[in-house]
């Protein structure tokens, strides 16, 4: 066991000393991530709201799209976005390859149907009694959808904490389009994984502190957006 | 008081609501098919029926909160749909679940009003009138978390009372509270209902509360009307079998109008004969009915002493089944069948059972009748 | 019917199930609390009482499905535990959900066989018994799925019936039916019930189904047993205001015993005199109740024709409340409240109000006595 | 999007010929995840069963540790499965770092909270009401727990989907622990990230088809166990 406290030992003086290596990558990791994570928000929440709520022909489908993207392998995201952003692809020209912006493109792709996901079906378990209620108390159709929203906040809330916790923990997509260069393109989860590579565990075990405060974090925030229960009652 | 008094003296008005021909369909199976139905201003109209009647499917649909596949709906003589959002406000409905919101009872009781956009000195005036006229008086500030069911429940009729609605629509308010805080609440609401005037409809699959809250009862089957009028004469006189089985009623006999003259008349109902008040034309084919409280039993053979009671028939026990507390008894006089609410005591002493020969007496004006193939009750 | 007289016959034996200081705490709140239980082997003992009061937890205690936090459940006289899977297997169960698997309605009956190991054919002959017994034989092959409400309820009975248990236990069997479905339903397991001669324990919340199905009934409230008897005594005499209100039956009256001879007591009553059967202690302190349909009402003054009621009293109408299809006309004779029905006509043609001046008339018979101070009535 | 057709075609082709390179690192992708997930059940689904089924002192936190687990970025369980298993780790005898034990090893635990996690709470939502009736049919206390995880079936089949899911397509941990060594740990993930950065656009994309595949494959499955129904009815 002697290998883990030398590396949590050294993880835990980096870290209390604030090292030049170690603290730009926790930085550029939320920077990306919490761009990624705003940007799929802005994106699907709207979006959500629209599935859950109308019952337009071809929801069903659209569902099941949205739900095989959230299942979706993150290293195939990396692949496709990273076709568009090469030299030869469709977006060649915006010159975005191994840059953090195209770091945050992935990962707005990973988010975003997560979001959409979990607020649409948030949105759809608004009890439709609730919804006859407000009508028969006089709300008007804009008076009804705002209360339906607040109603739902808890599941948007949810959709956008939880988005953030896949992503920054996320590795393959970010590793193929962001090229993990150091000082450049480096998050945690591919700096751990280059510094595995060279045997720096203490600078490894330092970023793995702050991956698992996250989850943890993201877990405490799960559990109480959970209990805070509907804004109805009975 | 004088309000009623000029009520009683003016023209017969619009009713507040009127459907016509209000045809629902779910998945292919027509739930609601009412060709007719008409509520009267100030009054309340009972839906009875069990669930899956499309009761509460009548009430949305006449209430503007859903649209019907066919027909149309009148609110005050002119038609109406759920788009007209100035008509929809004069409506208000409280549904089996309060679905307060978690604040204060007057930030819930408030809530219609602030869709309405009410100014804040008028809001709390009207909120707090309100809360007393539900019995809760006081009580704005506390938590709507912290109430009982039949609180609640009291919170949401004030909710919709609040809004001053010309039309409420309840639907089965009471359905989730125990036996007892039911009883209490039916008359409560009754009472509220009356003392408001409003014009109610008011769903339920519960006999007695129909019974307790209704000016008119209207009963659902299938998605029809079955039966429809005052509550005494819909209550205990069912138009067929499947309705007196619903009501717990007997089954209503067939007969004829023998004679008629000077509002007596009387009725061949097998080999019985039966006389009733009214003056339908010879010859009519008439329900007939007799409620089960209004008949005395007498052991076969004593010597009745002189009555009013102008009914006087022999029949034997068929059956004995307890009622509540009481017993049930129901007589056969020939193929005529009428029963008769005796406590269990009196069943005891006058040792009821099947084959028992038995005394009924009853007067002319207890006896109900009604034309045959109209579901509506001569009144 | 031999069986019954031979039943009658029969000395005292053991109750099938007695409970012993049953006390069961959630939460550090005493959910039951109930110092001694007794079910007679071949009854149905009804537990009637609101949501809450502890019915269902006492059953499960008694049933040997829960562990109560203090107290000793005894099964014919012996001692028993939920551990203890042989006594267990003498008990079954019918709970408000049916919990059909979803196979066969065979299946599904014979499924406490199988966990039994009975072997195939004789399950399938019991199996078909117990399906005849409900009306519903044949029904072997059928899926559970397609089966009503009712059909299901009856299935789940049948599964319970197939195990031949010496106790069946009933949760609210029927609280989910529709209240026509109900009531024939609570008819035909009743006469189950009285057919098999099964002992059982039938948790319910309405009256009127512990009126059909009981030969006993005890009333809860707040985990405790606060009135006992024969159905009749609990449901007619209450042991307090709370029962009262419970049962919608007039509060009984406090009383005392005047005199009391030849099997014929005079109660006073406040300013009334009441003659009631019985041989109470002169100055016993009494609950004094009669049935409101034992109770006729007479306008004031009219000439009453000879009759075997020995109490004839004057009093006030005090409140006219619909009650069914009827009226139930409260009446104060001083202090003391009766209660009659009458239909809606009769209340017409009598022109009863609040404050009309009535004349009541019940035989003796008729009146309902209790000392007071016990729960359990004189029988 | 002319890029993106070149390295479809040429995935197709890959795959229609079987190529030497292409499907043998899809075998061990499948051989690795299938060995993982089987291990993981048979330790997930005995104490997802006795978190679910009993009321002992501590569940709550054991429950809200298999939560946190489920939440834990894969590159840090990479990294401790690296640490436990590098020459001066304490299973560094067992010389097994750099082999598809190691990535079996790394993949186990991060199936086994989803599966624990999973299986729990469908044994917990076993309605009491169930329980109950069951005891009242004369159950005895095996044949009580039989039934109850007949009943719960579908969530266990659920948790072992949902699990293999996750780490088929993953790359974080098995990149760490396997070094993505061509013809020997090489997994469709790894070796995607190692032909993108090689230039290799059409082989990637052959696996990504595969892991394509996959996702939607799992997507069915997980919709079909749910409206499998219980096999008790209302």
């Amino acid at each position: 066991m002697k290998v883990y406290y030398i590396a949590i030992a050294e993880a835990w003086r980096l870290l209390t000393s604030g090292d030049a290596l170690v603290m730009p990558v926790i930085g550029m990791s939320l920077t990306v991530s919490g761009s990624a994570v705003a940007m799929a928000a802005l994106i699907g929440i709207p979006l959500g709201y629209m599935l859950g709520l109308s019952r337009f022909g071809g929801r069903a489908a659209l569902m099941v799209l949205v739900n095989t993207s959230m299942g979706f392998p993150p290293v195939v995201v990396g692949l496709f976005v990273y076709l568009a952003l090469t030299r030869w692809g469709p977006l060649g020209f915006l010159d975005m390859l191994f840059t953090p912006r195209a770091m945050v493109v992935a990962q707005v792709f990973l988010a975003t149907p997560l979001v959409i996901g979990v607020t649409a079906s948030a949105v759809a378990s608004v009890a439709r009694d609730l919804r006859l209620q407000l009508r028969a108390l006089g709300a008007s159709r804009l008076q009804e959808g705002l209360a339906i929203i607040l109603e739902a906040r808890r599941g948007v809330m949810a959709s956008v904490i939880a988005g953030f916790g896949a992503i920054i923990s996320e590795v393959g997509a970010v590793s193929i389009v962001g090229g993990g260069i150091e000082g450049k393109t480096e998050v945690m989860t591919t700096a751990i994984v280059a510094n595995v590579g060279r045997g720096d565990f203490g600078i490894a075990m330092a970023w793995a502190f702050i991956l698992i405060g996250i989850a943890l974090m993201i877990n405490v925030a799960l559990t109480t957006v959970q209990n805070l229960g509907s804004a109805y009652d009975r | 008081m004088t309000a009623e008094a000029s009520d009683m003296l003016a023209p017969p008005t619009a009713p507040a609501v009127r459907g016509e021909g209000i045809k629902v369909v779910y998945r292919r199976r027509t739930a609601v098919d009412v060709p007719s139905i008409e509520v009267a201003a100030g009054k309340t109209y009972a839906l009875l029926g069990a669930s899956g009647a499309g009761k509460s499917t009548l009430l949305r649909v006449l209430g503007l909160l859903e649209r019907p596949a066919e027909g149309r709906v009148f609110i005050d003589g002119v038609e109406a749909s759920g788009k007209d959002l100035a008509t929809r406000r004069t409506i208000a409905a409280v549904f089996q679940k309060p679905y307060l919101l978690r604040a204060t009872v007057g930030a819930n009781v408030g809530y219609g009003l602030k869709l309405r956009r009410v100014p804040k000195r008028e809001r709390e005036q009207r909120l707090s009138d309100a809360l007393a006229r539900v019995g809760l008086a006081g009580w704005e500030g506390r938590s709507a978390l912290t109430l009982s069911g039949g609180e609640a429940q009291r919170v949401a009729l004030a909710r919709a009372l609040v809004l001053r609605p010309r039309i409420l629509l309840l639907d089965e308010p009471l359905s989730y509270m125990d036996p007892l805080l039911k009883r209490s609440l039916t008359l409560e609401f009754a009472e509220i209902l009356k003392s408001e005037r409003v014009t109610a409809l008011y769903v339920t699959h519960d006999r007695d509360e129909a019974a307790v809250v209704a000016d008119r009862i209207g009963i659902m089957r299938d998605g029809r009307l079955v039966s429809e009028g005052d509550p005494e004469t819909v209550l205990t006189l069912p138009t067929d079998e499947w309705v007196a089985s619903f009501l717990d009623a007997e089954a209503p006999a067939e007969g004829l109008v023998a004679t008629s003259g000077e509002g007596v008349m009387t009725l061949a109902c097998g080999d019985a004969m039966i006389i009733a008040v009214g003056d339908l034309p010879l010859g009519s084919r008439v329900l007939v009915g007799v409620p089960s409280e209004d008949v005395l039993l007498f052991e076969h053979g004593v010597q009745i002493p002189r009555t009013s009671a102008r009914n006087q028939l022999d029949g034997v026990v068929s059956e004995v089944a307890p009622a509540g507390a009481a017993m049930r008894i129901t007589v056969a006089v020939g193929d005529l069948r009428l029963a008769s609410t005796v406590s269990r005591s009196s069943a005891a002493d006058l040792r009821l059972a099947p084959g028992s020969l038995v005394t009924l007496l009853f007067k002319a004006t207890a006896v109900r009748v009604r034309p045959r193939d109209t579901i509506a009750p001569i009144v």
